[in-house]
């Protein structure tokens, strides 16, 4: 089993035509997506690799290829206006690759898909569920079917836990990457409620990261919801300098939080293992489910 | 991407928020004339320079005579400002205010930010301006408002009358607050701002809510649908690497250490640092080549480490995603062609294309140390860099 | 029984300072509205008629006094802020009077209370619970407790209507003015379908006129769900000139309904007494509840 | 309120909306330069009125030399222009606009309004444009496409996409389109528009989508925050009763019947309307003297009824809210001491301080007919107005 994604999901490319479009739909298709349909308004008619039909827009895809999920490859500015397609066109779910989106486009089609479809990203490497399907550009072969459920809020440093668990012989049933930007679509704590009800998804692995309060909000729920899988994690930033970034300002919103101090603490305290290595994610787990 | 106050000041004039009278003085000749046409006996000079506690490191000076500005501008004028915000190196001068000193009665707070929990806005407010308000948040809690404002509706007059009432302004204040509030916000969102920040906004002896100080940061994303704004940028007030890195698209902070670190995504990178740490050592910088470089940007990323002269060794930590092993490769091999190397390089590849780039590697005439794993990398750079 | 306001309804009147909140303040304490507070910016403090207390904003009067339904009498360039306000604070149910206010602020204001709040108005007389409660302008004496609702988007001829209906002996239940601005709140559907189960409600009064395609809706409604009571109308804009205030376009839209004949027909489809005369409204209504 | 053309146009430009070339010609003396600083062999002129029909009425015409334009001009400027939409008497020319010929390769059209349904815009396109759209709509409907848009959402180029794609448009014009679309929202938005049409919208030989014609009206209601389109406002062009009414607040329409009209509220004014037909008369207007009129108001409306030299008969229909019947009837009263009155009145009078009013009116040394009942005071009017 797994989450949200699996062999049967139809996909939809979102800017397929464009060079990061193209090269991991190509790379989808390899890992067994079925990527029924691409989208590229004025590029409709085409067939990309031969294979897979373009059109002009995301309701064409729906209707004609029974795409209901999309993947975005689409430039940041073009990005709200592609996301909110999507949703009136009726796909369920939609991955945002796309880095880069202002943030005031980003609050718009937030508050525009509301509950009316989910949205991971932006700014992440996607969803895989391990030798189903993959809408995303993690790379394929460096995943498992497996046993453990990944959620993270980074790109690279998800593909290195996913490496570690698959090496370790865990495998993954379903791995997310939620995305780096401020504000994105799924949470920790909404995937963490799909996860629970998955039978095969033996423990969750998080990775978190300094700033923002969703690890500490996770750890709130896996508190109060005596969540009933072990949760491994890993909290990058515990080195890094303070403030390059955070206005005056920021700094008392978060009142206090948003230190990576502040995230283990809080997960510790919800009864979750927390790497102090980012090297010992893997091995961590496998201590667990023996 | 920050303005200067007096950019800020002028925006704020534009959306109808008050600030005292100032000019702008570049250059010594325009001190004269600056001064006269305040028609003030008393003008406040501010150096206008990209960090906090101005006031304390003399970036703030009253004159009470032409002759006694012209000697406060010929000191800051081209000098460099050292704060306890600025580093140790400080910021350039290269603008002043001279400005109308305000009869201030009482000192306000006020800010507007994205909050990433509701998908809006937050107004931020206290009685206790003119001062570090982390300090306040920290001491008094109690004394900071805050009026969350949906990311949709335009009618907030009534929150904003709320934030105003909680400051225990009068009802003729809180008229000019609620103008304010609304200047700020119609401002945050037209301009895609990141912060607005009025530290102090004063009320004058005469019953006007003046913005005395002015902080704002525009989203560096959305720069492409605000030239005017995107001219403002003062690159002379920029860390020259990260400036350097910045216009290559790379995401480079210098750090204290002596091991140079590459790495694709913020997370890996911020992790890199952490296991490096972990092992006893110590980076020389945070550096994301980001999810999509190209051999150029790889090029660029390497000569901004060898830029840096405490350097004893490199870890390349590489996980292919967007971002392929092959183009990394022929980045570094590419680089090594234009920048001597003489420390030691360990890398580490994985993911996207990895086959091809340690074949890309392995028939350079490149030397460096492969690592099969993120720990055993850390570890050996560690080692070679003692 | 009645339907949205009784006798235990608590009331906050926005703009009670002024000269129309305040004049029917005193009107509606005088019918025996439960008028708990009122609310102007920055007159709080004050007392209105020696005893209602007056606040700076909604949410003071909703947690002071218990207020749960608001009405309001804002000049028109305020109110969009005085019904997100009311929204926001937790009233139930806002009866906005004001009239001219701008379309795209009505807009602005509908969009945002959603389903949060239930809205009558704007530009409307209000609502009253013959009897016991009256949350608007419309003249007190005119009602008398008894067997009819009424829904119109007329204010005068709503008068007109209930006055027939306490004439002829029948009285009233609960009687809503819904306004007469293209946008606006409850509509004959949502208020037909609260009568339905108010079992004092023996039959319905709707009072309709030329422009949009609510009453057509409401026939469609009418017919669809088997409404169980009688319903009887009176469309005005008969002899009404065409066109005076359509732009072409709107007219595409409404693609040939939006006139009193389309609407007769519509109602009288559905089962529904159509009055010829404005006069007869009464006289119906006791012919067909004997 | 409605704009003329050549206002519509101007905002147009302001908002990225391709126009002709055009210059306005207020004056003869005015010809000559505008004919000249358009440089081109033909030029359109049109005569600046608000109404529909232009064309047919000979409010449109092509001049081929300078002197051909000033006779067109000469026979225009400050004659009416009767159409089949304008009334007997037509509206008034005090303007033209000299305009540059689209080379024109197809017509479309394109309009936008509230949509009362969804709470959001309609955006209307068709590929027949340059007819009357109502007759298109009746005819072949599937000709007509038609784009919702919520109240909410500023992303929605998508959607601009699928009408420019219904349209039948290449990907260059499906771009153009999207432009266009974007700019007449953020038009409608701005400026509290309650239409905008385009008719036509032009694609021109050159590739250019071009609004050839336009016809925009801002609502009453929200004047008040654009002062500069307030001042735009042409009195000419409006009935002069009805302009009168306006500016005292009151809602007036001139009908062609014998029987004036005071009701207060426009359903009631329309009932009454309708329950004079119903007895066999004809009002001769409708008047709402509104909601909340006062004294001046009531006497204003007593002098618009007057006015109208074909009423025979007053009925006077009250149902008292707001409104207050008291007010009312002093109202009537001080009106019968400034206008003489010499025809019958018939007064209904109901609802709030029906007393106090009733009273006013028994003690004036007004002579008037009372009724009880709406339909008995319509059919008393109705009798006496034979």
């Amino acid at each position: 089993m797994s989450i949200l994604v699996d062999k049967n999901t139809r996909v939809v490319v979102q800017g397929i035509t464009g060079s990061a479009g193209s090269f991991h739909a190509k790379q989808m298709l390899e890992y067994g997506t079925k990527v029924v349909a691409g989208v590229t308004p004025g590029k409709g008619g085409q067939r990309f690799e031969d294979r897979v039909p373009v059109y002009d827009s995301v309701e064409e895809a729906v209707k004609n290829e029974g795409a209901d999920a999309s993947v975005l490859f689409v430039p940041p500015a073009l990005c709200a206006d592609s996301i909110c397609e999507a949703c009136d066109a009726g796909i369920k779910l939609a991955v945002c690759i796309t880095e880069g989106i202002p943030i005031l486009d980003e609050l718009k089609f937030r508050n525009y898909i509301g509950n009316k479809m989910r949205l991971i990203g932006p700014n992440c490497p996607g969803i895989i569920t391990a030798g189903e399907t993959k809408l995303g550009i993690m790379p394929g072969y460096i995943h498992k079917k497996g046993r453990v459920g990944v959620i993270s809020r980074s790109g690279t440093l998800t593909y290195e836990a996913v490496w570690q668990l698959s090496n370790v012989g865990l495998g993954q049933t379903t791995c997310i990457g939620i995305g780096g930007d401020p504000i994105i679509g799924l949470k920790y704590i909404d995937l963490l409620e799909l996860f629970r009800s998955d039978i095969e998804t033996e423990a969750v692995v998080l990775i978190g990261e300094i700033g923002g309060q969703d690890e500490e909000m996770a750890a709130a729920f896996i508190k109060e919801s005596k969540y009933p899988k072990p949760v491994i994690t890993f909290i990058g930033g515990q080195t890094a300098p303070k403030g390059k970034r955070m206005g005056h300002a920021g700094a008392i919103i978060e009142g206090g939080k948003g230190t990576a101090q502040g995230k283990i603490q809080a997960l510790e305290d919800a009864g979750v293992t927390v790497c102090k290595s980012p090297a010992d994610i893997g091995e961590t787990a496998a201590k667990i489910l023996r | 991407m920050l303005l200067h106050e007096y950019q800020s000041k002028e925006l704020f004039r534009q959306y109808g928020i008050k600030v005292p009278l100032f000019k702008v003085v570049s250059d010594h000749a325009e001190v004269e004339s600056a001064w006269t046409s305040l028609n003030s006996s008393k003008v406040v000079i501010k150096a206008q320079a990209h960090t906090g506690g101005r006031g304390k490191a003399g970036g703030i000076q009253m004159s009470g005579s032409v002759q006694e500005a012209r000697e406060i501008s010929k000191k800051l004028l081209g000098s460099r400002l050292i704060t306890y915000q600025s580093g140790k190196d400080g910021k350039p001068i290269s603008k002043l205010i001279f400005e109308v000193p305000a009869q201030i009665q009482k000192e306000l707070y006020f800010a507007c930010m994205v909050n990433r929990q509701t998908y809006g806005y937050s107004l931020i407010a206290s009685t206790e301006g003119g001062v570090d308000i982390e300090e306040v948040s920290r001491k008094s809690p109690e004394k900071i408002k805050i009026e969350n404002i949906s990311g949709l509706c335009e009618f907030n007059d009534f929150r904003f009358r709320r934030l105003a009432k909680g400051l225990g302004l009068s009802t003729e204040l809180q008229k000019q607050f609620v103008q304010v509030a609304k200047g700020v916000l119609k401002m945050f969102t037209g301009l895609d701002c990141s912060l607005i920040e009025i530290n102090p906004l004063v009320v004058t002896e005469g019953g006007e809510l003046v913005a005395l100080d002015a902080k704002v940061s525009v989203d560096d994303r959305a720069l492409w649908r605000h030239s005017a704004i995107a001219e403002m940028r003062d690159k002379l007030q920029e860390d020259p690497l990260e400036l350097q890195a910045n216009e290559a698209g790379l995401n480079y902070v210098s750090l204290d250490g002596n091991i140079g670190c590459m790495v694709n995504g913020a997370g890996l990178a911020m992790a890199t640092m952490d296991i490096i740490k972990y092992y006893g050592g110590n980076p020389a910088n945070f550096l994301d080549v980001g999810g999509g470089a190209n051999k150029d940007q790889i090029v660029t990323a390497f000569k901004l480490l060898m830029a840096n002269k405490s350097v004893r060794a490199i870890l390349i930590n590489i996980f292919g995603g967007i971002l392929k092993c092959d183009v990394l490769a022929e980045g570094i091999v590419q680089a090594a062609k234009e920048v001597e190397i003489k420390i030691p390089i360990v890398v580490r590849l994985e993911g996207t294309n990895v086959q091809r780039g340690r074949e890309i590697l392995g028939s350079s005439t490149l030397k460096f140390v492969t690592a099969s794993s993120m720990a055993e990398a850390a570890k050996k750079v560690v080692e070679v860099a003692r």
